[in-house]
């Protein structure tokens, strides 16, 4: 039996399955978070999962619209500042995984979510760093997910954000970064992960019906291929029914209009 | 600590040309203190947060900024803040000069400010563009025992900071519930700290080691319902998580953007008419 | 987070001649842990404590510790502890190596400790006596951007961090209410991390803003209740005041004092019995 | 009517009286405490106390004993944690009375808490600095109260644990620190104050009944006197009746014997 999906249900149930049942991950909002949040309702029930608003061990029913919503707080095992968040217990190294989106990627897996252009003068200002390079340098490893296109997997980044592999062979070793950098880059096309050597990402795996020429089609780099490419799975019909789910309530909780019953002004 | 009206409070302590600091990580965003900067049409601010959201595209559009010291300018899950962008990336409606942070950096630099310290550190492996397009405004330093690499952060001390919190008791204290952020370490580091409150009340609802400002840390408390609006304060209400999506369309063009401002901010007298005009409140 | 006996958590994590800080700022000290400590016969321990008291006072005049790292070692109130003077003064039952702290300059060591960093920073005005005596230890460094002097204090970092507190939840997270000291920082610079807790219960009574544990942060967790006295639980129990007056005469002869240990601790299988025979409980 | 009264009593009653309404006052236990809690009960009822166990606008019904005990929680407007009083209120400088006690002093208010006789192999082993160095720099004035004899008032202490006015002249303003120093120290014998230039302590206050050769005697330098010197009046009958009654109830609670009533130990 199979199920139609398209390439976001395919990228988060895939990246889901990369995490393993217990890791502590810090997690971003968007496809990270749908993913973690999938991986927590599906096989791995006691992932930690750490948002940079400070709310640990959170179990949202729907997904948040930003990285503090209520029900990140309300469903947390402690809420701590900001400051502690990022010394405690990213920067002491007890986080396992951090889980990275971004604007660009290069072949190393360095990460760009500040401007596009100029920094200067920019032809698009993103939102910047946040605490991706935070995470990219402390998180024991990285997981990336990202849509392949050649305006978003490029050759050079316009601005280096986040630390991947720096220039490769070592570089990011040498450097005396606690992370071991990104493990695996989820793409719309299958996975990417780096040479065991250079560290210079090569496709791995492949989802069902995608194509290598497609993929080389939407790098920015000559994509290179592993010697066995695997091929992924489908997505599993209970996974994507989980998701899809989750995704239901979501919408549905952020449509909802608002009414404030404020409170009766206290005498003064 | 005085109880203020807010605009008096803001009269009374915001001057323009002054270093702002509007903290709230997503949660307990001093929306309608903002609004009162707009409407009494504050000047060459130098606005500071971590997360620069809406209330920050509104100053940042109507004209009070010309500095923005911050980790992530965006409108959270949602994407673009355009105010802010067109600020950067065109000058309008003037030039903004921004001093960009990651959000650990700017964490750091918020309690070296509330611990009274010119600078904190952190742990340093290699330089990005951030660090480059800075120039000196970080500084690697070795620890002096190990020889580690550290990154030093010079202090963040705000002349006003600007919070809003669940409540205020009868001697001025405030208790700030939920996803506090860095607005402990704001408050502490700011030579001037105003609250907006959702409520007075005669006793916290504080339990042991709940996050309370002593009142004789505050400048001046406004109580003002509702004033996170469309953010949230847990307990209160909840975070207008479709008026976040609605001004993805509102700011994304200058003369939408300054229509909705006139009708909405500046032809409200406070912030409860403008949540009555939002239709929040009945 | 395993749940073990006190006697399988301390036989399991901690080692001769390891660092040991048990925290607790007066309140919360983890007394049953220390003398499990004590029955096991540990020795050539480092122990850390910012205000080591009667529970080091044990350990140190039963032969545990060969190392002490403090920023204040008294009986709060009363007085002298008189193991700790005997083993400074006349290096009996041993000598004691001591590294001395003011509070804040151990509030800073140990949250870089908790923070991932090899030092931390303070502000530092002209050396003292203590600067002189412990020499390099400490560092003056100028701050790059204002050049103002600071003083760079090594981390703490110790092998076990042990702390008590009022709940363990099913999960293992521990809540922690009331006066908490450094525990926090403690329990995070550390590389391994054991509790006592008062009682394990479904849910913890933590409100928004609780110091919580979470379970991943702990290597073992006993339940002991009682474990803090004579020192307190806020909520559980009161401190005993009149035992810390009683041990000034407890402590001050040596031969008391080890008769005292033998009658009470030694003699004790384990913190329940220790609480008969001092009659705190039935 | 005069009412009889002890030395601890007159020491108390005139420090209590050096204490502002309002002022934020850090506090340490013993002496310093019981002024403090009198100056609450009396003529100063918004004073803040911070005690150093991090609890913030406490106020005790008893005396504490140690300086972590519950009423002090119990009674706070806030708890904070050990690094937080110390860099967010004391280092930050929110703190205007710090209020000392110490074994020695010297004529230039600097004081010695941590041993007798040489630092590596001492005579006695005080119970060393605790916060004391840090008030004593960063509070924006500090009080002193002890008790005059020649062993603890000494020409040259043993070891100078917490800063006073250094050298004198200036010293210590040449070295920066943010706080001004001891402004008032209180004895036995009545009140000493430094000198507007030389910084040196000199008797300015005694106590009815008090001798200048009697002071002179209890002090270990030659102590100076001004030229005008003031004598204080007897404690206030109402300022004793306070302090009594506040004794005899701390002296109550902390003689109580402590039963536990443990929990029911929950099913594993």
């Amino acid at each position: 039996m199979t199920t139609a999906y398209n390439a976001d249900e395919m990228m988060t149930v895939t990246a889901a399955r990369q995490l393993r049942n217990g890791a502590v991950c810090f997690v971003g909002i968007g496809l990270p978070s749908a993913a973690c949040n999938l991986a927590r309702r599906t096989h791995a029930p006691d992932l930690v999962l750490i948002y940079e608003s400070g709310t640990v061990g959170t179990r949202p029913q729907v997904l948040p619209l930003s990285i503090g919503d209520g029900e990140l707080a309300a469903t947390a095992t402690c809420v701590v500042s900001l400051p502690e968040v990022f010394a405690h217990y990213l920067q002491r190294g007890r986080v396992d995984v951090g889980f990275l989106s971004a604007a660009q990627i290069d072949g190393y897996g360095n990460l760009n979510s500040t401007v596009i252009g100029d920094y200067a003068r920019p032809t698009v200002r993103l939102p910047g760093s946040g605490g991706a390079p935070d995470i990219a340098a402390c998180a024991r490893e990285v997981l990336i997910i990202m849509k392949q296109s050649p305006r978003s997997f490029v050759a050079r980044l316009d601005f280096m954000t986040s630390c991947g592999y720096l220039g490769g062979t070592g570089e990011r070793r040498r450097a005396g970064f606690p992370g071991a950098g990104p493990r695996a880059v989820i793409t719309d096309f299958g996975i990417l992960r780096p040479d065991a050597v250079t560290e210079e990402l090569q496709l791995v795996a492949i989802y069902p019906g995608a194509t290598v020429d497609a993929a080389r089609a939407a790098t920015g780099w000559p994509l290179r291929v592993a010697p066995t490419l695997e091929t992924l799975p489908a997505p599993d019909p209970a996974d994507l029914a989980v998701l899809r789910e989750l995704q239901a309530a979501t919408q549905a909780a952020h449509a909802r209009a608002l009414r404030i019953d404020l409170p009766r002004p206290a005498q003064t | 600590m005085p109880l203020l009206s807010l605009r008096e409070a803001i009269a009374g302590h915001v001057r323009d040309g002054q270093s702002i600091a509007l903290e709230g990580f997503t949660h307990l965003i001093p929306f309608a203190a903002g609004h009162e900067i707009i409407r009494q049409g504050r000047r060459a601010l130098h606005l500071i947060r971590m997360t620069p959201d809406l209330i920050h595209d509104q100053m940042i559009g109507m004209g009070c900024a010309t500095q923005l010291t911050f980790s992530w300018g965006g409108n959270p899950g949602v994407g673009s803040l355009y105010r802010l962008r067109d600020a950067i990336e065109r000058g309008w409606p003037q030039p903004l000069a921004i001093a960009e942070h990651t959000h650990a950096e700017m964490a750091v630099a918020y309690q070296a400010g509330a611990s009274g310290l010119p600078c904190g550190l952190m742990r340093c492996y290699a330089d990005t563009d951030l660090d480059r397009a800075r120039g000196g405004r970080l500084a690697r330093i070795a620890c002096p025992f190990t020889g580690a690499a550290l990154r030093a952060v010079p202090a963040i001390t705000p002349d006003v900071t600007i919070l809003h919190a669940q409540q205020v008791d009868r001697e001025g204290n405030v208790l700030l519930r939920g996803i506090i952020g860095a607005a402990r370490e704001a408050a502490l580091a700011a030579r001037c700290l105003l609250v907006t409150v959702e409520e007075r009340v005669d006793r916290l609802a504080a339990p042991a080691n709940a996050v309370v400002l002593p009142h004789w840390l505050i400048s001046a408390v406004s109580v003002v319902p509702g004033g996170a609006h469309p953010s949230y304060a847990a307990g209160c209400y909840e975070r207008d998580n479709r008026f976040y999506v609605e001004w993805d369309d509102i700011a994304r063009q200058r003369e939408r953007f300054q229509l909705w401002m006139q009708e909405h901010v500046l032809a409200s007298a406070d912030h409860a008419e403008l949540l009555r005009r939002l239709r929040i409140t009945a």
